[in-house]
């Protein structure tokens, strides 16, 4: 098969522009946390200050072969899943590596880096790390149900698994997004996200104070930087799909950062507003609350 | 030297049926001293690491005293200083400045050395209040240590019984300008007197129960 | 009493089955065919007299020799049974009395003697190799009654019963080369009806049935007596 | 005539059957045998029975030729005969028994003899 | 050349009368002329049964006296006669060799009364005359109550006289019966009163029928045999069981042929109460005796069913009352001649066996031939007689036998396993005359099951290549387990060469499976020394079993593959340490699915047959599996059902799955893979077979295909979540395989292309890596000597490559690109999208993730964490253990870069029977309808991104200090030992607040309170037997009269 070789430089850029733009919005999004609690924050530079702090970093240990390569595996399927989607509906040059799989590819890719990291944090014999890793898994076990039900709901919806196609239906005004033609699959879906984000009320498995920020409880260093880094790439890609399933995808750079934004946004306003969940609240949260939605979104479609 | 049962070296039975012998300090930590860590070979890249570093002070939250009440304040609307590139981790891994909060009686002496010795080069350590200067108010107690800095290398000593968090601000710019001049270098300092450091610690800990050097 | 109840309400059922047998059974008028046969043929194709014993000894012959075999079954596990409960001999017993002994010298011969004629005479007339064996064995017991530490030998006994037995065995299988099957009697010559020479083999059988018999009883009342009270 | 007999005879059958299943003690189950044994043989003798008609024996009072008008059915005859020797086989057979069993277990009460069940 | 028939009772009772001539004192001699009489005996009936065998012969009868019948007694000699009257001898010789100590030392008269006994057992089979028969019963009757003394056992005697009791009521019932019969027939000819027929004296017949019944000892009236068989002399109890039994139901064979066909029923009703009430009071006995005389009773129940049948069963009435008889009779005396070695007299004392392998054969030879599994003849004519019965649509019937046979296999192999995995303080001896007995059942056993093969007109499965290279193992025995290893690898290898062009695709995989796939397994059985007796011929029988059902075209070779695979593997799994529960549980769940198949090919070929081309005069009962398509309503959603059910409980589907874990976890290293890798395809291509030829059906209106996707989904989720709270690493294993079961069922059910393709992708991919993965906990249970999790920890650097192939086997598992896994997911998803029914695809949406939860538990508390001390010095698994792992990464990831080399061939094969959404294969995309992939490129993607930025860590991070795995923060503390740090126990206890309410053992508490019931049915059944000989008497009076109502009732 031919191989536009052209397709790795558009990748880095890619990539460069949501490292970015990852960066910042977070950053951004921090200070606005920071105003609700009438605070100014941080910097809005103050990531790339603490990335480079981190890779400067003299000495670091290790604790052994997958401990070395959890964040690796990490930052790769965060990258990945970014190239394994087409970012800019419409962008030759930003649909990337998306030939490669659909929106299935894009989906499974998630769990790349989640089982590289939980290897990782297993290796360093920390109990904390598999505290945390198992609090993560169970709690998103059960927040995946209601994405993946939404997902086979928007599935069935446009009879197509192409992220691009499914983008492609929703084009030509808002009233076509599936927010508006399958709001039911949406809620679920946007309650799925709460779950993945990290975010309180679904964030007991980083619990700082309880079990010091659980899985990268043993990283540092330039470890830590590739985390950090992931950090930037990773919820922007996440946000990307749901995005592009729900909100109409985005046609241009400028139109993808505010909906990122806004989805952001949303997640980090739930968290500001609400307390922790412990593993099996969330759980039932869950089960009580998104799975009978998405069940009906299959249901109704 | 040691009287911890879980430390002594123990004769155990694989399940094959070998016997053979466990020395927990040897086999469960790692024996290895720490180095000297030389910065960027190019002076201009270390500037521009001190830059960040000064940039993004990672606090560890252990209060060892009773100082660290005068930490939380900083959190808060009132003094807010993350403002200024400062936050809190939760774990020695990542954090790279040490606030000794205070009085370190021998017990909490050894938790911070340990805590001190899994951060990761460099790091940088405040003695907060008079007790980390000359003993203070605890001058003559049989359990506190009185000067800090012949335990840790103490890059910057804020004075007071109790400093104000507005001290505290000033501490930490003052850190920072050390950083960019590129003198806060005790971690390399304590591993070039490594040996010193351990002599002074040991001397106040009667029941060493870990390696010289935590990692 | 509930175990006698059921065992009343059990029986009333078989009462009812035998009842309903007895109230349905008609006696026959004429004879079946199977009689018709034996009173037509017997005297012709056997030359026995007696119509029974021609049936027993050699019609259903495998039948008697079942008989025969039964008998021998009983005393060899009686023999076996008892054979632990054997006693010592030596213990004295009080004496009989003085008619018991002497009646017993006179009838003994007697009772044999008739015991022999019975079975002799099984083909002619009522009769036969059992009641003659059984006549036979009653001889034993008088004695045993007369002298209840009297010793039989066993071993010649049991000599007369296999003897007999095997002699038994062997006719009949004379029969299946010399004659028409397994027990014919017809391999001696069948004689004149009515006289004591005659229906072949079948006087020679019940001979031996009689000895095999009255061996067989007497065997099973010498072990008797010999087996302490338990 | 016939029928009477032979009500006599499922009678004792009845009777021994009676008394086998209501009398613990081994002698007198066996002795019930023995009657209800006899109730079986005289029930035999009885079908075979033909009014006004001798026994099948061929002699001057029954000659050859028409012994089929004049004798009765000789089978039965025959059959009781094996009936009785072997009941009185099995009946020393069983009091045999009887005689171990009571030297065992000093009792003839069959309700004892439970060692064996389930 | 022939000898009289008549010789044999001549010899028997002149042999038994000649003993009496000798002196008391030579026993040597009597014991002599007495074999040689039962020899010559032997040699006699053997040689009449060669000739009728050889011939074809009619029937032969007997005269006596020279007067033919009525009018004498006659005898007939015919096949059955023959066989029986062989039978008989041999019994009767070998139960003599078996006594021999005990005969001589009672002396001439004990030898008489057995030579008496078996005389009249011929005499018994020979008779025609119904008086003749009476005097028979009565020999049997008083030499039984000779030889029941010969016992050492003290109780006998009062077992005899309880016997003596109800005999004589018997002779009383049958004396009446006869004499009436003779009355109104006029002849004591059974042949003769079968040609007038039964009606003008039917109460009497009914005397003389419930009488010689009653010899059969039917349930109730059946306590004094029970007593017998537990106190008598095992070689007179096998002489009993075997000989007396065989020829008790002869005789009443002969006797119902008066009767006609209306008193056929009676026959069979009794059998059927004895049948099933025998098994059930067999289940909560623990005397092996007394066990064996319940089986003993339920089997003659099962002939008189059979016997009961007859006017069904036509030409194959002796083929299946024959084979079933013989069954019983060889296994029967083999087993009571084998307790003669077990000094105690608990089941669990068999284990004593143990130390004669040769005896543990014997033992296993006779429970398959009393549980009727293949290649004995109680199998071929267990189909037969199920297949006739359903023929005439007697359901309930079949199902009552299929019930009675399940239990009773239950209690055997219970008792099995006892005898294999207890332990028993006795030791045996073995000496030559007690050993020949059992021995020669043994031959007999195995020469009876391939008699019955050529007889039956079917392929004779002794003669299957696959089969008799299992057994052939039996004959190596002596040597090392390297070499028979080798020989199966080789074996399998050359089994896979020679054949392989003969299938089509998908079965070729299904072939590559169970014949490479068990080749690569079998690598990892090098790591086993010694002999390893036993594992071998189970092994290859499974095999085999799996082979031959590949082969199978028509229904019979199905099914005996079936049960085949199923023993085969028992064996296998009952090998592991701890697994004797679990292996019984698995057994009696295969065959409780084993027999549900039985039922419904058998419902199957009734129909089947009607929709034939005419011609077919009587009712073939085997057809093309291929023609099940054929079948109609109303028939053919039963047999769907029935055959569903039956595959299903192979594959484990929830509420049929508690046999797995224990299976599967308990068993040997090797055997796990094997028994979950291997042998759970054989329920999927059995599912497989079923949905391509019968497509979906209805019943009542519910889509049963439509049930099965619900099946599917609930087990693959329940699997699931009862996988996650395993501690102990095989069990997750297991409770997993339960799961990927489901998916596969589930996409078995979808009924479309993609979910059929994504079945056979989780078969290939299942077998790949939980082969992979039971390797590698089994090499990780075995150097650390334990299976539970949390005991082990931070094996990672100790055993490196187990650790990379459970690595592997976990991300392929898990459905996480770029392995093979995400080949099966994405297919899912694009199934999904065509089916009609939507629900289910929550569960299975929800089980992913939870597949997740377990496999992360089993890396982490296995490799990761913190090192015990005691493990310190482990070493990495055995080579031979490893080395198939690692032929199994390299699959996995040739798989999943080349999932099309497989999966392209079965796609097109597939599209025959389901056309519609085929996938596109064109370069290295593969495309459906919906969405598209390409496994090289996410590979090469996915290696460029991870290894660049390995690269820069590498260069950033290149002077890391390696450090020990106490050097952790521990809140400025220092860890206190490995155990208390290592998180493993309870690993997902919030799961078990949030979802705990689900994995409540329902099912097992459900299939618990089932056997509970039985077991509670079985104990009260033995109430009634509370040992008085009186109350038997009662019992015996009560069967008459129950018997008698309800005939009058009829």
């Amino acid at each position: 098969m031919d191989f536009d070789w052209m397709k790795i430089p558009y990748a880095f850029l890619t990539v460069f522009i949501v490292v970015n733009y990852g960066f910042l919005m977070g950053a951004l999004i921090q200070k606005i946390g920071a105003r609700a609690g009438r605070r100014h924050g941080i910097p809005i530079w103050q990531y790339y200050l603490d990335v480079i702090k981190n890779y400067g970093l003299r000495t670091s240990i290790t604790h052994g072969v997958m401990f070395y390569l959890g964040p690796v595996f990490r930052l790769s399927g965060g990258v990945g899943l970014l190239l394994f989607m087409p970012v800019i509906y419409g962008s030759y040059m930003f649909s990337n590596f998306s030939f490669a799989g659909d929106l299935i590819l894009a989906l499974y890719f998630v769990f790349f880096g989640t089982l590289g990291m939980a290897l990782g944090a297993g290796e360093s014999g920390h109990p904390h790390a598999a505290i945390g890793v198992t609090r993560g898994l169970q709690q998103v076990s059960m927040a995946e149900l209601p994405f993946a039900m939404a997902v086979f709901s928007v599935a069935l919806q446009y009879q197509t698994l192409s992220i691009t196609e499914i983008v492609a239906a929703q084009q030509g005004g808002m009233m076509n997004w599936t927010l508006f033609t399958n709001p039911i699959a949406v809620a679920a879906a946007m309650l799925a996200f709460l779950g993945s984000m990290m975010r309180p009320p679904f964030d007991v498995f980083i619990a700082p104070q309880e079990i010091p920020i659980g899985p990268p409880t043993e990283y540092h260093s330039s470890y830590l930087a590739l985390m950090q880094t992931n950090r930037a790439i990773f919820p922007v890609a996440k946000i990307v799909i749901y995005m592009n399933l729900f909100f109409g995808g985005a046609g241009s750079w400028p139109e993808l950062f505010v909906k990122v934004f806004f989805l952001y946004l949303f997640s980090a306003f739930v968290g500001v507003c609400f307390p922790r969940f412990r593993v099996e609240q969330s759980i039932r949260f869950f089960l009580v609350w998104a799975v009978p939605l998405g069940v009906l979104s299959i249901m109704v479609v | 030297m040691t009287t911890k049962p879980e430390l002594m070296k123990r004769m155990v039975k694989g399940p094959d049926g070998l016997e053979f012998e466990v020395d927990p300090l040897r086999d469960y930590y790692c024996e290895a001293p720490p180095t000297v860590m030389p910065g960027a070979y190019i002076q201009i890249v270390e500037d521009f690491f001190n830059w960040a570093r000064s940039k993004s002070l990672w606090i560890l939250g252990f209060g060892t005293g009773c100082g660290a009440i005068e930490m939380r304040p900083l959190m808060t609307p009132r003094f807010d200083a993350y403002r200024f590139g400062v936050a809190w981790r939760p774990t020695p891994r990542q954090a790279n400045l040490f606030i000794i909060s205070g009085y370190l009686s021998t017990k909490t002496l050894k938790r911070a050395i340990r805590a001190y010795e899994q951060m990761q080069n460099p790091k940088y350590v405040i003695g907060l209040g008079s007790c980390t200067i000359n003993g203070g108010m605890y001058w003559d107690s049989y359990n506190t240590i009185k000067k800090l800095d012949e335990y840790l290398p103490v890059d910057l000593y804020i004075a007071g019984c109790m400093p104000r968090p507005e001290a505290l601000l000033a501490g930490f710019e003052e850190m920072k300008k050390i950083i960019r001049t590129g003198k806060a270098e005790g971690a390399n300092q304590y591993a070039e007197n490594f040996a010193w450091y351990k002599a002074n610690q040991k001397r106040v800990i009667h029941d060493w129960d870990m390696p010289d050097y935590n990692w | 009493m509930v175990k006698r109840l059921v065992a009343l309400a059990l029986l009333a059922v078989f009462g009812l089955v035998f009842a309903t047998l007895l109230t349905g059974y008609a006696p026959d008028a004429e004879l079946n065919q199977t009689a018709r046969y034996y009173a037509e043929r017997t005297a012709a194709d056997l030359g026995a007299a007696n119509i029974v014993t021609a049936i027993i000894v050699t019609y259903r012959g495998l039948d008697t020799l079942g008989e025969v075999t039964v008998l021998f079954l009983a005393a060899a596990i009686v023999g076996l049974v008892l054979a632990e409960g054997a006693h010592d001999r030596s213990r004295m017993r009080p004496p009989v009395g003085e008619l018991l002994t002497t009646g017993t010298r006179f009838l003994v011969p007697m009772i044999l003697l008739l015991g022999a004629y019975v079975f002799v005479n099984g083909h002619l007339t009522p009769g036969g190799g059992f009641q003659g064996g059984a006549i036979i064995a009653s001889a034993v017991l008088l004695m045993l009654l007369a002298d209840p530490l009297r010793h039989f030998s066993h071993r010649l006994i049991s000599a007369i019963e296999s003897l007999a037995g095997i002699l038994y065995v062997a006719i009949g299988i004379a029969g299946l080369f010399l004659a028409g099957g397994f027990l014919d009697n017809r391999i001696l010559p069948l004689g004149n009806l009515g006289e004591l020479a005659s229906a072949g083999a079948i006087p020679l059988i019940y001979s031996l049935i009689g000895l095999k018999v009255g061996a067989e009883f007497s065997s099973m009342l010498a072990s008797l007596s010999e087996t302490e009270e338990p | 005539m016939v029928h009477v007999v032979m009500a006599t005879g499922f009678l004792l059958i009845l009777i021994g059957f009676y008394g086998a299943l209501t009398h613990r003690n081994l002698l007198r189950m066996i002795v019930a045998f023995t009657v209800a044994d006899t109730g079986v043989n005289v029930v035999i003798v009885s079908v075979g029975h033909m009014r006004g008609r001798s026994a099948p024996i061929l002699d001057r009072a029954v000659a050859a030729a028409d012994a089929v008008q004049r004798i009765i059915d000789p089978v039965p005859q025959a059959l009781v005969l094996t009936a009785i020797v072997i009941g009185v086989g099995v009946t020393a057979l069983m009091l045999a028994y009887a005689w171990r069993i009571y030297r065992q277990h000093r009792t003839l009460d069959i309700a004892r003899l439970t060692a064996l069940k389930g | 050349m022939v000898i009289n028939a008549l010789h044999i009772l001549a010899t028997g009772l002149g042999a038994a009368f000649l003993t009496g001539l000798l002196d008391e004192k030579r026993n040597g001699l009597a014991f002599m002329i007495t074999l040689g009489a039962l020899a010559f005996m032997s040699a006699v009936s053997a040689g009449w049964l060669v000739l009728f065998a050889a011939t074809g012969a009619h029937p032969m009868d007997i005269q006596t006296a020279g007067t033919p019948p009525p009018f004498a007694i006659a005898l007939r000699m015919g096949l059955a006669e023959a066989a029986l009257l062989t039978l008989i001898n041999l019994a009767g010789l070998f139960a003599a060799m078996h006594m021999g100590e005990t005969l001589l030392a009672r002396g001439r008269r004990a030898m008489a009364v057995l030579l008496v006994m078996v005389m009249a057992l011929c005499g018994l089979v020979l008779t025609r005359d119904l008086f003749n028969l009476f005097v028979f019963f009565e020999l049997i009757v008083i030499a039984t109550g000779g030889l029941v003394l010969l016992s050492d056992d003290e109780r006998a005697v009062s077992a005899g006289f309880k016997y003596l009791i109800v005999s004589q009521f018997i002779s009383v019932l049958l004396l009446v019966g006869i004499v009436f019969g003779y009355h109104a027939t006029g002849t004591l000819n059974i042949d003769g009163m079968a040609e007038q027929g039964s009606g003008a004296f039917a109460l009497a017949f009914f005397l003389i029928l419930i009488a010689v019944a009653a010899e059969l000892k039917p349930f109730p009236a059946n306590g004094w045999a029970l007593d017998i068989y537990e106190s008598a002399h095992p070689g007179f109890a096998a002489l009993f069981s075997a000989a007396a039994a065989s020829a008790a139901l002869f005789a009443f064979d002969k006797v119902l042929a008066i009767g006609g066909a209306e008193w056929l029923p009676v026959a069979t009703g009794i059998g059927i109460v004895s049948f099933v009430a025998g098994n059930l009071l067999a289940l909560p006995q623990t005397n092996d005796r007394r066990l064996l005389g319940y089986s003993s009773i339920a089997q003659s129940g099962l002939i008189l069913v059979a016997i009961g049948q007859q006017d069904i069963l036509g030409e194959h009435y002796l083929f299946i009352a024959g084979g079933l008889l013989l069954s019983h009779a060889v296994a029967k005396a083999g087993l009571y001649w084998l307790s003669g070695f077990v000094a105690g007299r608990e089941l669990t004392d068999w284990a004593a066996l143990r130390q004669r392998p040769l005896l543990v054969l014997a033992f296993v030879t006779g429970i398959a031939m009393l549980s009727g599994l293949p290649p004995f003849p109680g199998f071929y004519a267990k189909w037969e007689l199920v297949h006739l019965l359903a023929n005439e649509g007697r359901l309930a019937l079949l199902g009552w036998i299929l019930f009675g046979a399940l239990v009773e296999a239950g209690y055997l192999f219970r008792w099995f396993g006892y005898a294999i995995k207890r332990e028993s303080a006795h030791t045996i001896d073995c000496p030559p005359d007690r050993v020949i007995p059992v021995i020669a059942a043994l031959l007999a056993g195995w020469a009876l099951g391939f008699a019955w093969g050529e007889l039956s007109g079917r392929s004779n499965l002794l003669l299957v290549l696959p089969l008799l290279f299992a057994l052939a193992f039996l004959l190596l025995e002596w040597a090392p387990a390297w070499l028979k290893n080798t020989l199966a690898i080789g074996g399998l290898s050359l089994y896979f060469l020679q054949t392989w062009q003969d299938y089509d695709p998908l079965r070729l995989i299904f072939l590559v499976i169970f014949t490479l796939g068990g080749a690569i397994i079998f690598l990892a059985s090098f790591h086993a020394h010694g002999r390893r007796i036993g594992f071998y011929p189970s092994a290859m029988t499974m095999f085999a079993g799996m082979v031959l059902l590949l082969q199978a075209t028509d229904s019979f070779g199905f099914f005996a593959a079936w049960e085949l695979l199923t023993i085969g593997s028992y064996f296998l799994i009952l090998r592991g340490k701890e697994s004797e529960p679990h292996a019984l549980s698995y057994i009696v769940f295969s065959l409780g699915g084993a027999f549900l198949i039985l039922a419904g090919f058998a419902i199957a070929a009734a129909s089947v047959v009607t929709l034939a081309p005419s011609g077919a005069v009587s009712p073939a009962p085997t057809f093309e599996i291929a023609s099940l398509a054929t079948l109609a309503q109303p028939v053919a959603p039963w047999v769907f059902l029935l055959l569903a059910i039956g595959f299903m409980t192979k594959t484990a589907a929830i509420g049929l799955h508690i046999w797995l874990p224990g299976a599967h976890a308990e068993a040997e290293t090797d055997v796990s893979p094997m028994v979950s890798g291997v042998l759970l395809k054989a329920g999927l291509y059995g599912l497989f077979v079923l949905l391509m030829s019968m497509g979906r059906q209805s019943l009542y209106g519910v889509d049963l295909v439509n049930l099965m996707l619900w099946i599917g989904a609930i087990t693959a989720l329940l699997g699931n979540l009862m996988a996650i709270f395993q501690e102990d690493a095989k069990r997750l294993l297991a409770y997993s395989s339960i799961g990927q079961m489901g998916y596969a069922l589930f996409g078995l059910a979808l009924m479309n292309h993609l979910g059929w393709l994504m079945a056979l992708m989780f078969v290939i991919n299942h077998y790949v890596y939980k082969s992979m993965l039971f390797l590698s906990v089994g090499g990780v249970a075995k150097r650390t000597g334990t299976r539970a999790m949390y005991q082990m920890g931070g094996l990672i650097t100790l055993m490196p490559l187990s650790f990379i192939a459970t690595l592997v086997g976990i991300i392929a598992m898990s459905g996480v690109p770029p392995l093979s896994g995400f080949g099966g997911r994405w297919i899912f998803y694009n199934a999904i999208m065509d089916a009609d029914t939507r629900l289910p695809m929550v569960l299975i949406f929800l089980s992913g993730p939870i597949a997740f939860l377990y496999l992360f538990r089993l890396i982490h508390t296995i490799f990761l964490g913190q090192l015990k001390d005691e493990h310190r010095r482990l070493k990495e698994a055995p080579l031979s253990i490893v080395l198939p792992q690692m032929i199994y990464v390299a699959i996995l990831i040739g798989v999943a870069i080349f999932p099309g080399l497989i999966l392209r061939r079965v796609d097109a094969y597939i599209s025959q029977f389901l056309p519609d959404g085929a996938l596109n294969w064109e370069g290295l995309t593969i495309t459906s309808q919906y969405g598209w992939w390409n496994p090289v490129a996410i590979m090469i993607v996915v290696a460029c991104i991870f290894l660049l930025i390995f690269g820069w860590l590498l260069f950033v991070n290149r002077k890391a200090q390696k450090v020990k795995q106490f050097n952790i923060v521990f809140s400025a503390e220092r860890p206190y030992r490995p155990e208390t740090t290592h998180f493993a126990w309870n690993f997902f206890a919030p799961y078990k607040k949030a979802m705990g309410f689900l994995v409540q053992p329902f099912v097992t508490r459900f299939w618990g309170a089932i056997t509970d019931l039985l077991h509670t049915a079985g104990d009260l059944g033995r109430r009634l037997y509370n040992g008085n000989g009186q109350i038997y008497a009662f019992h015996f009076l009560i069967f008459v009269v129950v018997v008698f109502v309800s005939q009058l009732g009829m």
